[in-house]
């Protein structure tokens, strides 16, 4: 291998141990274990909704609405507890249906609608958006709140959804960062190692030779849809979990950090494309910088600034010495 | 019961509420006390929700004066656009009043919460719980009016005790910002493991910092301090062992009814004042325990400056029938 | 004017480690049609990139009329009179764009075409398109149009510029005998102009048709030059080989019993019911003109679209595939035409494309099997004899025949019980072509073979059996010995001038 | 023309003449002067923006960092007359080269160092937002905020300046709408009677086939950021003079609702492809939508929704009628 090859393979990922090397010796206390499960903490959810994400870059799509569904399981989850009254496990296995019914009818948009995907996904961001605050009116939701019949929301998060969000494993390990971890394999096993996401790819690669090879695409696109809608709706528990509230919100930060966090997954080990493993080590590679920056103080502003340079230098670096255009993004 | 025109005729009355922020539960409640208010005088109400900008806000006023309101709530917003946009309401003679925004226009009745008193009770607490000497992170968003003017009291306490050290300093708007500024809080926390106090005087940041405490396992160490309060965060205030030891805060309810109020006062010729100012009061973890409080409505009846201000309230003024609660 | 038009010395071309031209001396004289003839991989397509803009050399000059000529971009080159038609047809065309505008695409980028008014655009670009003989709707996108109307757009196009150098990369490949005889016309007339031609193809026929004289080209030098009349295209073939062309002699097998039977088969609205049936250990070659239904009939099969009318058996049970995915589970494969819209995976290796079909067959549970799926790659690109340094290359790193190779080697890994190949030798060189022949021949025995080609040659090449399709229907049959050339013509052009009449 | 390609043409256009009546019954004062002027001012800023982004979706790229690019310029203008004490126009011209300069980084960083679009306009993106936070420390700029060394800042926004965003020609038609239309027209002009044009839609299509027929493929594709970059500054201009002030929140939604509205021109007129009418189309759509939504006093969380639901709804019938997949988005 050459210089330049070494360079395009492991140039992003020295650039990462670079940065954790500097910022070892420049803030005390980062290479710590407490640090280390922090960083992968504070990126569970975002990491989670972009190995989403990644599925459906892999079929050549785009999911616009991961924010959002992760906002609706957030109020969704709280509703079901807090106004229902229902248990965790009914919280939570209704928040993931919710998440497959979103990826399926995104899937259904783009695959039998022929709606473009960008367009169907943000599409349905903004009807999330909407919906997700009709049944309150546009109110968080906790414990006591006021309803619309004049009495008060009793229901409270239950301590085991709590837990999803806030169990520490023999009191280190966080469960999200357990289940980042999880279902980063997963992901990655499934996109690397099933002839799923060997047909995925291929999808995405060249979907009408797929098609003629005798693959079912639109299944496979619409799997790719339901992959994205789960996680992100996974996202969304966790974020509840941690939040213990039904709080409004976008989601637009989630969603631009989880694209991210993909994109910069392209340019994990000249890969070029999107994958499960550059995804992981894209948001582990955010959540670094940021954990990093705040140790040494650097205001908030300071983050968005480093946050982006780094990212372009890392771009320039390894997509100008591959010399290649990517088929896509 | 005789009212002064236009009330005494309250179905053909409609007022605009304008707003600039709307998401967190001081909004929510806020917007519950202007509808109760409103309400109790039999008026309609409009809600325009410009959702962070600005500019939309302007319009948003030219609309209300387009749609022919008799009164306007502006509720925050940036002085230099909601300045011009706000003295074309006058010019349509249409009375105004603003909460948490300065739109410099002596006509228009200032509605606040006492900024500097929020920062002050909750800094004082600190100090009364802590000593005088503590190391402190200190969570701030600049530009924002309200805590602009907490800033000014936390600087001017730095400065009254050298002994306070504020070894961090960070903040941020991302929403859900509670989430946002918990992953902060979390990276100054490890950075900075001596940190004793935290003052927060928002509550969203405060929910954030909290989270932050509790997954780093150093609710013993650090207290929080803040401003602002909802049903949730005395939830998080009087959970066990909760790092969050008080908050600053109105009834934002109340501060709802008291905008309407005044704009009533307004539209009936009568003087609110130029500044509407809504006291304070300090609410402490040892008070919610001791008084088994668990939520707003609770609070108000034990604390009596809870449930109303007995501001802007002429004799004619109907008074929403239940206490404020959220 | 003295010498020739373009004098090439030494040039020199590298992608990497991989010497593609290793000193190239050729001269185009003016007012002659220069026969490129190379096998797959030999550097044909790399010379043009270089004559032509797109790539730049390593070493070596050029000349255009003296002058020397090495254009930066594809724009200097077309400036200089250099005009190209490239191989890839795809290369040729914006498919979102309409025809008028791609008729004209070159001059609207080089300034010469405003495009303020549509209607002195569409005047223009009528005019482009009748000197050959196109005839388009000139407003609609070029997305809709089939490969052949595509292919011409972009020679009407070339043909338009008047140049000083033309050269044309496979025009032919997917044109019918009648549009190639436009196209043959249209060369004679430049010819007679003055215009320096550099023409490469693999069909003989054309090349004896229009050749004035014949390079050979093998691994990246001239090897051989032919000038002398008549032209000795056997030596032209054995120097760009290095050896003798292998023999393509057909010995026709005794056919098994019937696999495929189609009765009263109607492809189109007005088109005439047909019958078809196709036998264990038998090649059958459609042929005929482009857009005579030969790929409607693969579509058919392949279930992509129902025939309107007719039914089919496979192994005499009743076969109506409603998609790709039944055809191949009862063992019914298609080798599409236009590799790399239809079969290509471009993001994949050799190995990952050969196995595409048949991943299942590579897997444990969902998991995939590296070594079956290795070991199966290598014996594929043995067995169709693909040039690579490993299966584990990336596809496109491989010349445009060898990439054909795979196509067709991804459908005959398994076993099947009929076998459809729709232009399998597009882009495949003369002995590429019959090694694929020869390998289609030799697996024949257990299933049965329909190979869909326009040229007659091709089908004389591998098939027992040669039908003639003409105005979605069948024309004729013949069996592939001692063929009465001139009746299969006949057929194949004679409805069509029915219809016509 | 059959019903269904009279459908797939103006079944778009016929849907916002339904709104438009069905508001025009229902909210009294719709159909008026103030209301249509409103709506148009209401959209200006978006629509520029979103003209822009067109211009990169044409050459078959896309530009994320047109929000961050108004913001910038909207905290560069601010920052040039209340610090810097200069004129509005200095302020205006130092906004455009700024635009025109984000552009040239984009394209360069896209065209040459082979950074996927993006990827590479994420990254200026983050970039900006932290760039344009450094100077005042995150702070927002208005006359008489402290500077650094102390002194207080005594420049001010200049009535001309201010007049951009606020002046209303003849009292009635605000200039900033006059700004829509010319650009609107424009960017119409030029990329369906411009060679120029042509060939960036051609270069979009099939940016090799473009090459080869002679079109400078890489200087096109810069121009397309450099116009965006350059409308995005546009934008910003007219927000800051609307706001009087640095203040960067109200850009917030400045990027999703010019994609939205470049995304929705796809199925304006059946075109299936960026174009800057049915862009200009997409974001009066939205802007009559949620006039008309709040003129009927429906809560601000019911217009997320109804503006998703009818999106979806509009994108279905065009897309599902005309059938064809389109080739990017
Ligand atoms: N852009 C490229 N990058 C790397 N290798 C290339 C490139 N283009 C061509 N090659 C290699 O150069 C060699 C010659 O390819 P070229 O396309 O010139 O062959 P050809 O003679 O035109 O073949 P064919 O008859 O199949 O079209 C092949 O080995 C091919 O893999
Ligand atoms: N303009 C087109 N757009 C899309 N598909 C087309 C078009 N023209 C033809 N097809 C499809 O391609 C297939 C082949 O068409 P047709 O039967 O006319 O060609 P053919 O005789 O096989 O010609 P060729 O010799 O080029 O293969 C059919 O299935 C048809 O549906
Ligand atoms: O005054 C209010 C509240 O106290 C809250 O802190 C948020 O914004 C301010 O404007
Ligand atoms: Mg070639
Ligand atoms: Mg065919």
């Amino acid at each position: 291998m050459s210089v330049r090859d070494l360079a395009i393979r492991y140039g992003f990922i020295l650039l990462m141990l670079g940065l954790v090397a500097f910022f070892g010796l420049a803030a005390s206390g980062f290479l710590t274990l407490p640090s280390a499960i922090f960083i992968l903490q504070s990126v569970a959810i975002t990491g989670i909704l972009a190995l989403g994400v990644t599925c459906t870059l892999v079929v050549g799509g785009f999911d616009l609405s991961i924010g959002a569904v992760a906002t609706s399981a957030l109020m969704l989850s709280a509703y079901v507890m807090v106004v229902w009254e229902m248990s965790a496990l009914a919280a939570v296995v209704l928040c993931l249906l919710m998440g497959a019914a979103v990826g399926m009818i995104n899937g259904f948009l783009i695959v039998k609608m022929k709606v473009p995907d960008l367009l169907a996904t943000l599409g349905m961001m903004f009807v999330l958006l909407g919906v997700q605050r009709i049944p309150t009116e546009g109110n968080s939701i906790a414990t006591g709140m006021a309803l619309p019949d004049g009495t008060n929301a009793t229901g409270v998060f239950s301590p085991a959804f709590l837990a999803l969000g806030r169990l520490r494993l023999w009191n280190v390990l966080p469960l999200s960062v357990v289940f980042l971890l999880v279902i980063a394999v997963l992901v990655w096993g499934f996109l690397e190692l099933t002839r799923h996401g060997r047909l995925m790819y291929a999808i995405g690669s060249n979907a009408q030779a797929a098609a003629l090879a005798g693959t079912n695409v639109e299944r496979y696109k619409v799997a790719a849809y339901v992959i994205s809608g789960v996680l992100a709706s996974v996202g969304g528990i966790l974020l509840a979990a941690r939040l213990g509230r039904g709080d409004v919100a976008s989601g637009n930060n989630l969603l631009l950090d989880s694209v991210a966090a993909a994109l910069i997954g392209y340019a994990v080990l000249g890969a070029s494309k999107p994958n499960a493993f550059g995804t992981a080590i894209g948001a582990l590679f955010v959540g670094i910088l940021l954990q990093g920056l705040t140790m040494l103080n650097a205001p908030y502003y300071t983050q968005d600034f480093v946050k982006g340079a780094v990212l372009v230098v890392a771009l320039v670096f390894t997509f100008a010495l591959t010399g290649q255009q990517i088929r896509r993004a | 019961q005789d009212r002064p025109a236009p009330f005494d005729n309250p179905g053909e009355v409609e007022i605009a509420l304008v707003r600039y922020l709307s998401t967190g539960d001081f909004f929510q409640a806020y917007l519950s006390g202007v509808e109760r208010q409103a309400e109790a005088l039999g008026i309609n109400l409009r809600v325009l929700d410009s959702r962070q900008d600005a500019a939309l806000q302007a319009d948003m006023v030219d609309q209300a004066i387009a749609l022919g309101v008799d009164g306007i709530v502006i509720q925050h917003g940036l002085t230099e656009s909601m300045k011009d946009a706000a003295q074309r309401a006058l010019d349509a003679g249409i009375p105004v009043v603003a909460f948490d925004v300065n739109v410099e226009n002596e006509k228009i009745p200032q509605i606040e919460q006492s900024d500097r008193d929020l920062a002050r009770l909750a800094l004082e607490q600190a100090i009364a719980d802590n000593g005088e000497a503590w190391t402190a992170g200190y969570v701030y968003v600049p530009g924002i009016a309200p805590l602009d003017r907490r800033n000014e009291t936390w600087e001017e306490f730095k400065a009254k005790y050298p002994g306070i050290d504020e070894v961090a300093m960070f903040g941020t708007l991302d929403n859900p910002i509670a989430n946002s500024v918990a992953n902060q809080a979390r990276s100054v926390l490890s950075a900075n493991p001596n940190i004793t106090v935290m003052f927060a005087p928002y509550d969203e940041f405060a929910k954030g910092v909290k989270i932050a405490v509790d997954e780093a396992g150093m609710s013993g160490q650090v207290s929080i301090y803040s401003a602002d309060i909802s049903t949730a965060d005395i939830a998080a205030m009087r959970e066990p062992g909760s790092a969050w030891k008080a908050t600053a805060a109105t009834n934002p309810a109340v501060v709802g009814e008291v905008s309407v109020r005044a704009l009533a006062m307004l539209m009936a010729d009568e003087d609110p004042g130029a500044q509407v100012i809504v006291p304070p009061t300090l609410i402490t973890q040892a008070q919610l325990n001791d008084e088994s409080i668990t939520n707003m409505e609770e609070l108000a009846a034990k604390l009596p400056a809870f449930a109303h201000a007995d501001v802007a309230a002429p004799d004619w003024m109907p008074l929403p029938s239940a206490p404020a609660q959220n | 004017m003295e010498g020739p038009a373009i004098r090439i010395r030494d040039l020199r071309k590298a992608f990497g480690p991989n010497q593609v031209l290793r000193g190239i001396d050729l001269d185009l004289p003016s007012g002659a049609v220069t026969v490129l003839m190379g096998a797959n991989g030999a550097g044909k397509s790399t010379l043009v990139k270089v004559l032509c803009g797109v790539h730049s050399a390593d070493a070596g000059t050029v000349t255009l009329d003296g002058r020397p000529f090495a254009p930066a971009s594809p724009a200097q080159a077309l400036r200089a009179g250099v005009v190209t038609v490239h191989q890839n047809i795809n290369d040729g065309v914006v498919p979102d764009l309409d025809v008028a505008s791609n008729l004209l695409l070159d001059q609207i980028a080089d300034g010469s075409v405003g495009v303020a008014s549509g209607r002195a655009l569409r005047q223009r670009a009528r005019g482009v398109a009748e000197a050959v003989g196109l005839r388009l709707d000139l407003g609609r996108p070029v997305a809709g149009l089939p490969l052949a109307d595509r292919q011409l757009v972009a020679i009407a196009r070339a043909m338009a510029h008047k140049p000083r150098l033309l050269i044309l990369d496979e025009p032919t490949s997917s044109l019918s005998a009648a549009e190639a005889d436009r196209l043959f016309a249209l060369i004679d007339r430049l010819r007679a102009q003055g215009v320096a031609l550099l023409y490469i193809s693999h069909r003989m026929s054309d090349i004896r048709r229009i050749a004035d004289r014949i390079v050979s080209m093998r691994d990246g030098v001239v090897s051989g030059l032919f000038e002398e009349k008549p032209l000795d295209t056997a030596g032209a073939v054995r120097a760009m080989l290095g050896r003798d062309l292998s023999d393509a002699a057909i010995s026709i097998p005794a056919a098994g019993r019937v696999i495929l039977s189609m009765a009263g088969i109607v492809l189109r609205q007005d088109a005439l019911p047909f019958d078809l049936t196709a036998c264990a250990n038998e090649v059958v070659a459609i042929t005929g003109l482009v857009g005579s239904g030969k790929s409607a009939l693969a579509a058919a099969l392949f279930g992509q679209s129902a025939p309107l009318a007719g039914t089919m058996t496979l192994d005499g049970s009743p076969y109506a595939p409603a998609s790709p995915i039944e055809a191949v589970a009862r063992g019914v494969f298609l080798s599409p035409r236009d590799r790399r819209a239809n079969a290509l995976v471009a993001d994949f290796d050799i190995a990952r494309n050969l196995s595409l079909p048949f991943l299942r067959r590579h897997s444990w549970g969902s998991f995939i099997r590296w070594r079956s799926e290795a070991a199966m790659a290598n014996r594929m690109v043995g067995e169709m004899g693909v040039i690579c340094r490993s299966p584990r290359d990336g596809i496109l790193t491989l010349s445009g025949g060898n990439q054909q190779k795979v196509a067709v080697g991804r459908w005959m890994s398994e076993a099947s019980r009929l076998l459809v190949l729709d232009e399998p030798f597009q882009g495949v060189d003369i002995q590429a072509r019959r090694d694929i022949g020869a390998k289609v021949r030799a697996t024949a025995k257990d299933r049965a073979t329909v190979v869909l080609v326009a040229e007659l040659d091709e089908a004389m090449e591998i098939a027992d059996r040669i039908l003639v399709m003409a105005e979605h229907s069948l024309a004729g049959e013949h069996r592939n010995q001692n063929l009465d050339l001139s009746a299969v013509m006949r057929q194949v052009t004679e409805a069509q001038q029915g219809a016509a009449a």
